[in-house]
């Protein structure tokens, strides 16, 4: 043996020697170690220090469970990962780990002081202290609290790395690979069911990978199953959570083992639909709670059987075991088989299986039965323990570098509490076990709770002669929980186990209380007098152990993380400089600037360029809707509030709809194209929506009625032409329809060719200028629109974007669904009563809006609102009052939904919701900014052209 | 009632902590009381303490069917804020923040409130618009909350990615620096603590089995699983259980129940100094003295009682964090957990008298009960006190959903064009 | 009249090729959206046979719900409309976009992000579905041959999407 | 992730691919004009929001676009039975 490295034994491969480095220091480890092996192999005990006394801390398990020896992992820029167990961390040729939450080394951490003042920092102390002065908690005692608390540093670059996701579907997935979990695999393996087994560890086998014996039964085992077509065997893959209706997560790391980085993803999310699950997730050994049981080289038995017989690397030179449950014996006994000097075995039981005694003398080991160790000394390592019989107060020394704690086993339940499958207290394993299942699962194995590990005794805390209070024997090692903080929780009146839980946040670490939880239930349910089940049981939830943002976010990272919806001219706007700007899903563009111009200079170009010439608009986005059947109309006609039946083919109709609350909801113009076939459009965001409450009302009120309705957004591309010469660029390229004002007039629509192209021409403006929008199949849209920009180029043809096109619509008075309304306006609030059939006896939403408030008088109305000061532009947001004098808080009577420059009038405008303000025109209102007070009149809403002969050129 | 202070705590560490009093008797019910709380979260618990300090009326009340702040007090993400855009929410809001600024002396029991500012992300012009307006009403109504530019945003919480190039990039932003974080479990506990001592009876373990009623239809007692109590006077303060509760009083509510989700990361050092919100990309964090990243996730689509969340939410919140916050890709969730809100057609409470006599609610606070926990305990205790609300939460009325006066602060925000 | 116009697409025509997996888009086709509660009327005036069983395919019609079908024929094929019938035919041929995915991983890298069971989606099934969060109609053409019919606009996502499940082999 | 059985596709489908659509059979009064406001109210917006066997509304949104009607139990979130639009309440 060198150093703490076997000369045999283990699975590492002893021909590939790998070299790493913690907390700056460089070591050799073998592939097929972990970080925490190969440090012990370097006889590094000291791994980490605990969250809140600073403790030094070596490891307790060997596993996920670990709750102390948590280091953080960089690998370049951007890679940086805290909190990693180093017994789950794989060594790979220059792994650079740290140690955390000391400063300034590990050896030596300052934070240390907090445990010489662990009397004064018990459970709760910070609810109890830091409110005086007030003014210290902001400024003083908050910050250093945030400061000491934490574990790691949080990275501080954006991750280079990706992640990927993958949905997937079996009839069986088993969930842990020991034994147990292999078993089921192989039997499944000659059916035709589709078979998942998922493991955490980077080599399937769980326990079986501790015992030797069982080795050759493994590597047969995983060679069938690896012939067999129907099984996958996931390694490194952690079931994190089990959702309804057998949907199970996992992660898969794929590259953290690897010295090389790879292009590929980091780890992959499965989501697995499964027929059937088995849990087959094992159990955790529970550690014993005696003071001095966090000093580093004490650890759970079976850890330290782990390390020996799987990584060969020994604990200590010369071990110990303090023992409630027989499968410690047979741990110390591998290390004794092994040649390592077991200086004694302490059980706290008075009896215990005599086949455990005749082999404790066979290989020449004291035991010390009714006896418990009741202190451990050495601060950084052991250095050896005091014990005692129970009940007694003699004490004897024993000397041993290790200390070895075998306290039973806690069935992994973790997966079945998240099915919610229900528990049952077992006793004589004191541990909840399975009962009965919510989905489709069963458990086998220890996780089950049958398992040949032997028989325990269940116990809270050793006994010893000390003072109970004055020690601090641990319970939660990562949060620092000892037995007397739950103590003091039941004395302080917190008598279920959550409320204890909060308390003394026991449980509640990184590790969610994989071995602290039943030790911390055995001890409220004593200090309480009641039986477990009556103290309660905290929840297991997902995820088993902690999992990666990134892996959990899955593909939508970066460009994938959500669609963004460009219409086929977004690529020539792109070309030509557009600043673009996000509505719902689509990025539109907003204004085109030309040599340095700012928005106002290019959007005041813009709209000059369409009331003196001709603009050129992509209002591809809009939503559309095909609404094709015999009673299309009708339809139509009860959805809107206002008629439809009588509307000619050919002609157009601005729709209003209400949600059935009576508020407005959308809006757009659509057409008649022949007696049974509509052409709807509707807002840019409101598409998905709108279809979706036509289809509710189509399918579910109204079922009878013969009209199907299909999104037709993306078939058409549509460009908009505005401004008086118009018609004279689109004239030559059209074919088929007749052009002139008195064929083709205002809010009509003909069908036809434009550039050999079908087209659904509407004449239709948004801006109060001759308009047509040109509606033709998507994949001809850019082409078209290149066709129009050289025909207009001779008449000034310019392109403007949804910022002009919001210019020019508020000086014609036209709303916009979303910004002059909000989702609480009726139409009556909007000025829009024109577009409500006061004949109709029903629409949607017409009810609601005889309900007495929305009746009332003082609604707020949609007005125009003039600045004092012309040049002043309003910001939209503003409130508008009628008193500025008066004091905070003021009355609000309204505020600016829309304002603007208005090249065409020369001075600002804006649109406001004010309260009764259809009353109160030519009113002097005030905006009150933070600077000053702003005067506004109140005016009507149609700035420019109200007589709307613009339209009739 | 042993008063908390660095000084008891020295005094009490030198005996060892043996001698800590309970911090509130676990009360068995009398067969009467002059009011009943039902619902023993940071609200009703609120309501207990502000029913015996402001009012006199200490023979009181709570009763739980769990164990007390173990509902939607215990599962929040803890955000305080009130920089809301009607007068009706600024003013409830706004009563409860003054209410969070000294809680803590109050109830002599540290609640952590935090005031380390709320910042909520706009990311397109309409969002600019809507924050706008928000910020202009919050002025005018004597609430803090301004506009800082991307490059402020940035200062103030310095891992917030302002790339242009994001899916959703960051135009600016409004920030409440009052708005902030408390610890939510301390602050059902300080109230229990601190009403108990004015002789409340905290009642847990206990089930409200039905609402017994008189000849003259008026509330006479509650039904609950250890007996029959007597109260002429009941306050319903139960979240996402209001429909069940009010449906023993033969009261139909315009309630829904979903399951909403939030999740936190490991612990890590400072990181993260203050909320951010961004309602177009669906994410909300802040980070908790503990260390751990605190992070809100939606509500699934469905009616539900089950505490239990789907997977895909979680998916979708974690990318929406990860794009605000692209350093935190390698962090990693710890816990997650679900609680029941109560959604009401606009999204604003019910909170004051039922159509039945003696009988009171405060419910539907759907995701944004927490900030509100002392103000709601305020109002209600002021409600059961006078007979009738407070001018706070007189608009908060059942009567709203007849009239049509909806107070919908997400439907001003609403987004369309 | 000068030249006829392009027409453009919103993706390029291979997207990726290896790996087990070919990604590629389909040339432009005719598609409709048939809609009727009677199919024998709709059958009559187009004087096709439609599949009655949703989620299934035959001759380029695909029955996506009780009383729809989407039917994809070469491009240029016009329809006659039924005016007046109860039925409601509404050509969508550039709504989407096909794009294909062929080869031995093809099924993998669609269950990157649709829940599909695509184990059990039969060669002639065909369906709307998702990707993640984005609609699709997927169709089994062959064994080892799947089309993914997908509005325009979010067809470079989807591309992307698809791409970045090919391209890593583990 | 819920596991949905479509009654139309009649095929079990992920959460993913359905909208969820409020209460079932809560019926547009058919002259909503002779309602009071109490009545109207009602229908628009009281909810029986049960803890236990709840009538809900599902759409196949991402797949045959149909609504149909569920049994929930809001406990256990467990599918009792779909069944299509229109047909009686179970």
């Amino acid at each position: 043996m060198s150093g703490f490295r076997l000369d045999q034994g283990g699975r590492v491969d002893r021909s590939r020697s790998i070299s790493f480095s913690f907390d700056g220091v460089t070591y050799q480890g073998f592939a097929g170690d972990t970080l925490a092996s190969a440090l012990l192999a370097n006889g590094v005990l000291l791994f980490g220090r605990s969250f809140k006394y600073h403790r030094p801390r070596g490891l307790l398990g060997a596993g996920s469970e670990e709750p102390n020896a948590l280091v953080s992992v960089s690998r370049g820029p951007g890679r940086h990962t805290p909190n990693l167990r180093a017994t789950a961390v794989e060594v790979y040729e220059g792994l650079t780990a740290k140690s955390q939450n000391r400063w300034p080394s590990l050896k030596t951490d300052l934070g240390a002081i907090n445990d010489r003042l662990g009397m004064f920092l018990p459970a709760g102390f910070y609810n109890k202290t830091f409110m005086w002065p007030r003014s210290f908690w902001d400024k003083l005692y908050e910050p250093a609290i945030r400061r000491m608390a934490g574990l790691g540093e949080a990275p501080t670059q954006e991750d280079p790395d990706h992640y990927g996701a993958v949905y997937a579907h079996c009839d069986l997935l088993i969930v842990g690979a020991g034994p147990a979990g292999i078993d089921a695999a192989l039997e499944a393996s000659g059916t035709t069911k589709r078979v998942i087994l998922i493991d955490e560890q980077d080599e399937p086998g769980g326990g079986a990978l501790d015992d030797p014996a069982l080795w050759s039964w493994l590597k047969e085992s995983l060679k069938d199953l690896a012939a067999a077509p129907n099984v996958t065997v996931l390694s490194r893959t952690t079931a994190f959570g089990y959702y309804h209706d057998n949907f199970i997560g996992a992660v898969e790391r794929l590259t953290d083992h690897q010295a090389e980085l790879c292009s590929g993803p980091r780890e992959k999310l499965w989501r697995i639909r499964a027929g059937e699950v088995i849990l087959a997730q094992g159990a955790i050994e529970r550690p014993l709670v005696f003071a001095g049981n966090d000093v580093p080289g004490v650890m759970l038995a079976s850890a330290a059987r782990t390390f020996l017989q799987r990584y060969g690397v020994v604990v200590g030179k010369s071990v110990a075991l303090m023992a409630a449950h027989d499968s410690g014996w047979r741990d110390a006994f591998a290390h004794a088989r092994a040649g390592v000097n077991v200086a004694a075995i302490i059980d706290v039981r008075a009896t215990v299986d005599a086949e455990l005694l005749a082999d404790a003398e066979a290989l020449g080991i004291a035991v010390r039965l009714a006896h418990s160790v009741t202190d451990v000394h050495g601060r950084l390592g052991v250095k050896g323990i005091t014990v005692s019989p129970n009940g007694g107060s003699a004490e004897s020394r024993i000397a041993c570098d290790a200390l070895l704690m075998a306290g039973g086993w806690t069935p992994s339940v973790h997966l079945w509490s998240h099915s919610k499958g229900s528990l049952a207290w077992d006793d004589a394993l004191g541990a909840y076990v399975p009962d009965q299942p919510n989905e489709k699962v069963r458990c086998v194995g220890a996780c089950s709770g049958k398992w040949n590990f032997g028989s325990g005794l269940v116990i809270d805390t050793l006994p010893t002669p000390r003072d109970q209070s004055r020690i601090k024997a641990f319970v939660d090692f990562q949060n620092d929980v000892t037995a007397k903080d739950i103590h003091l929780a039941v004395r302080e009146g917190f008598k279920s186990i959550e409320h204890i839980k909060r308390y003394t946040t026991t449980g509640m670490a990184t590790d969610q209380g994989k071995t602290s939880n039943l030790n911390g239930l055995q001890i409220a349910s004593q200090a309480l007098g009641r039986h477990v089940t009556e103290v309660g049981l905290t929840t297991f939830r997902p995820p088993y152990t902690p999992q990666t943002f990134g892996a959990l976010a899955g593909h939508a990272q970066g460009d994938l993380f959500q669609p963004t919806r460009k219409t086929c001219i977004d690529g020539w706007a792109e070309e030509h400089g557009a600043v673009f700007e996000l509505v719902a899903q689509w990025r539109r563009a907003r204004y085109f600037p030309q040599g340095g111009e700012d928005m106002h200079a290019a959007v005041n170009r813009e709209c000059r360029a369409v009331r003196s010439a001709v603009g050129i608009f992509d209002a591809s986005t809009l939503g559309k809707i095909e609404v094709v059947g015999p009673d299309a109309a009708e339809f139509l006609n009860r959805m809107y509030t206002n008629p439809w039946k009588a509307l000619e083919p050919g002609r157009c109709r601005y729709g209003l709809l209400l949600r059935e609350d009576g508020f407005i909801t959308d809006d757009g113009v659509s057409a008649r194209l022949a007696p049974d076939r509509f052409h709807l459009t509707t807002t840019t965001g409101g598409a998905a929506r709108v279809l979706n409450m036509m289809e509710d009302y189509l399918q579910t009120e109204w079922p009878e009625l013969d009209v199907w309705l299909t999104s037709t957004t993306e078939q058409w591309a549509v460009i908009a032409l505005q401004g008086p010469m118009a018609r004279k660029v689109l004239e030559p390229l059209v074919e088929g329809i007749d052009l002139s004002p008195e064929m083709f007039p205002h809010m009509a629509i003909r069908e036809g060719t434009i550039c050999g192209v079908p087209t659904r021409l509407f004449r239709v403006s948004f801006t109060g200028e001759l308009g047509f929008e040109i509606n033709v199949p998507a994949a001809y849209g850019r082409a078209l629109w290149e066709r129009l920009m050289s025909a207009g180029a001779a008449l000034g043809i310019t392109p403007y974007g949804t910022e002009a096109m919001h210019v020019l619509r508020a000086e014609k008075g036209f709303i916009i669904v979303g910004q002059d309304t909000d989702g609480t306006v009726t139409p009556n609030d909007a000025g829009l009563d024109w577009a409500v059939g006061k004949k109709k006896p029903d629409f949607v939403g017409k009810r609601s809006l005889a309900r007495p408030d929305i009746a009332a008088a003082g609604r707020k109305q949609l007005v125009g609102l003039l600045t004092d000061d012309p040049a002043v532009v309003l910001e939209e947001g503003a409130q508008i009052v009628a008193d500025p004098a008066q004091a905070i808080p003021m009355t609000m009577i309204g505020h600016v939904t829309s304002s603007y420059w208005s090249e065409a009038l020369g001075r600002s405008i804006a649109l406001a919701m004010v309260e009764g303000g259809r009353q109160r025109m030519g009113e002097m209102l005030y905006v009150p900014m933070p600077d000053r007070v702003l005067r506004v009149r109140v005016s009507g809403m149609v700035f420019y052209d109200p007589e709307g002969v613009r339209l009739n050129v | 009632m042993t008063r908390f202070s660095a000084f008891s705590l020295f005094a009490k560490a030198l005996g060892g902590h043996q001698s800590w009093p309970e911090q509130w008797p676990d009360a068995s019910p009398k067969p009467a009381y002059d009011a009943i709380i039902v619902g023993a979260g940071g609200h009703g618990l609120g309501a207990s303490y502000y029913l015996a300090k402001k009012y006199g009326i200490t023979n009181v009340a709570v009763i739980e069917k769990g164990w007390l702040g173990g509902g939607n007090t215990g599962r929040n993400t803890t955000i305080i804020r009130s920089n809301y855009l009607y007068d009706e929410s600024a003013h409830l809001y706004d009563h409860a923040l003054k209410l969070w600024d000294g809680l803590s002396q109050e109830l002599n029991y540290n609640t952590m409130y935090s005031k380390r500012g709320v910042m909520m992300l706009a990311h397109n012009v309409h969002d600019v618009q809507s924050f706008k307006r928000h910020i202009h009403a919050n002025r005018l109504n004597g609430v803090d909350n301004e506009w800082l530019t991307a490059e402020q945003a940035k200062e103030y919480c310095p891992p917030l990615s302002i790339s242009p190039n994001a899916r959703h990039p960051v135009l600016g932003a409004a920030l409440q620096r009052r708005g902030g974080t408390a610890r939510h479990d301390t602050v059902a506990w300080g109230y229990a603590r601190a009403a108990a001592a004015l002789g409340v009876d905290i009642i847990q373990n206990c089930a409200v089995t039905g609402i017994r009623r008189g000849a003259d239809g008026a509330v006479e007692g509650v039904e609950t699983t250890r007996g029959f109590i007597a109260s002429k006077r009941v306050g319903v303060s139960a979240a996402g259980h209001s429909s069940v509760i009010m449906q023993m009083a033969g009261l139909e509510f315009p309630l829904e129940s979903y399951p909403l989700q939030a999740l936190v990361s490991e612990p890590v050092k400072p990181v993260f100094p203050c909320v951010v919100m961004s309602n177009s990309v669906h994410a909300y964090m802040s980070q908790s003295d503990k260390g751990e990243l605190v992070i809100g996730a939606g509500t699934d689509q469905y009616v539900s009682y089950s505490q239990r969340g789907a997977l895909h939410i979680v998916e979708h919140t974690l990318a929406a964090i990860c794009e605000i916050f692209p350093i935190f890709r390698r962090m990693r969730m710890l816990r997650t957990w679900g609680g029941i809100v109560d959604v009401t057609p606009d999204r604003s409470p019910i909170l004051g008298k039922t159509p039945v006599s003696g009988l009171y609610v405060n419910c539907g606070w759907g995701t944004g009960g927490f900030k509100a926990t002392p103000g709601a305990g305020d109002l209600l205790a002021y409600t059961m006190a006078k007979d009738e609300p407070h001018p706070i939460n007189a608009p908060y009325n059942l009567d709203r959903f007849r009239t049509g006066r909806l107070i919908d602060e997400a439907a001003a925000a609403a987004v369309a064009h | 009249m000068s030249e006829a116009l392009a027409r453009t697409d919103p993706v390029s025509g291979l997207a990726f090729a290896g790996q087990g997996v070919t990604l590629s888009l389909a040339g432009p086709m005719a598609r409709f959206s048939l809609r009727t509660r009677q199919p024998e009327a709709l059958e009559q005036l187009l004087g096709i046979e439609l599949p009655r069983k949703i989620g299934t395919s035959h001759d380029g019609a695909a029955c996506l719900g009780p009383d729809e079908w989407l039917l994809r024929a070469p491009a240029g094929t016009t329809l006659a409309m039924g005016t007046g019938l109860p039925l409601a035919i509404t050509e969508v041929s550039e709504r989407s976009v096909c794009l294909i995915a062929e080869g031995a991983r093809a099924a993998e890298v669609l269950a990157a992000g649709c829940p599909l069971d695509l184990d059990r989606f039969a060669v002639g099934r065909a369906t709307r579905t998702v990707f993640e969060t984005v609609e699709i109609v997927l169709l089994r053409t062959g064994d080892m041959r799947f089309e993914v019919e997908v509005w325009r606009s979010f067809a470079p996502w989807l591309s992307m999407a698809l791409e970045s499940a090919a391209r890593p082999l583990r | 992730m819920l596991l949905i059985h479509c009654p139309y596709c009649d095929e079990a489908r992920a959460e993913i691919e359905f909208a969820y659509a409020g209460e079932a059979h809560i019926a547009r009064p058919p002259d909503p004009a002779a309602l009071s406001d109490e009545d109207w109210t009602h229908y628009l917006f009281i909810r029986s929001n049960p803890r236990g066997r709840h009538h809900e509304r599902w759409r196949h949104i991402h797949g045959c676009g149909r609504f149909f009607n569920a049994v929930r139990e809001t406990v256990s979130d467990k599918f009792e039975v779909t069944y299509k639009a229109g047909e009686p309440r179970r």
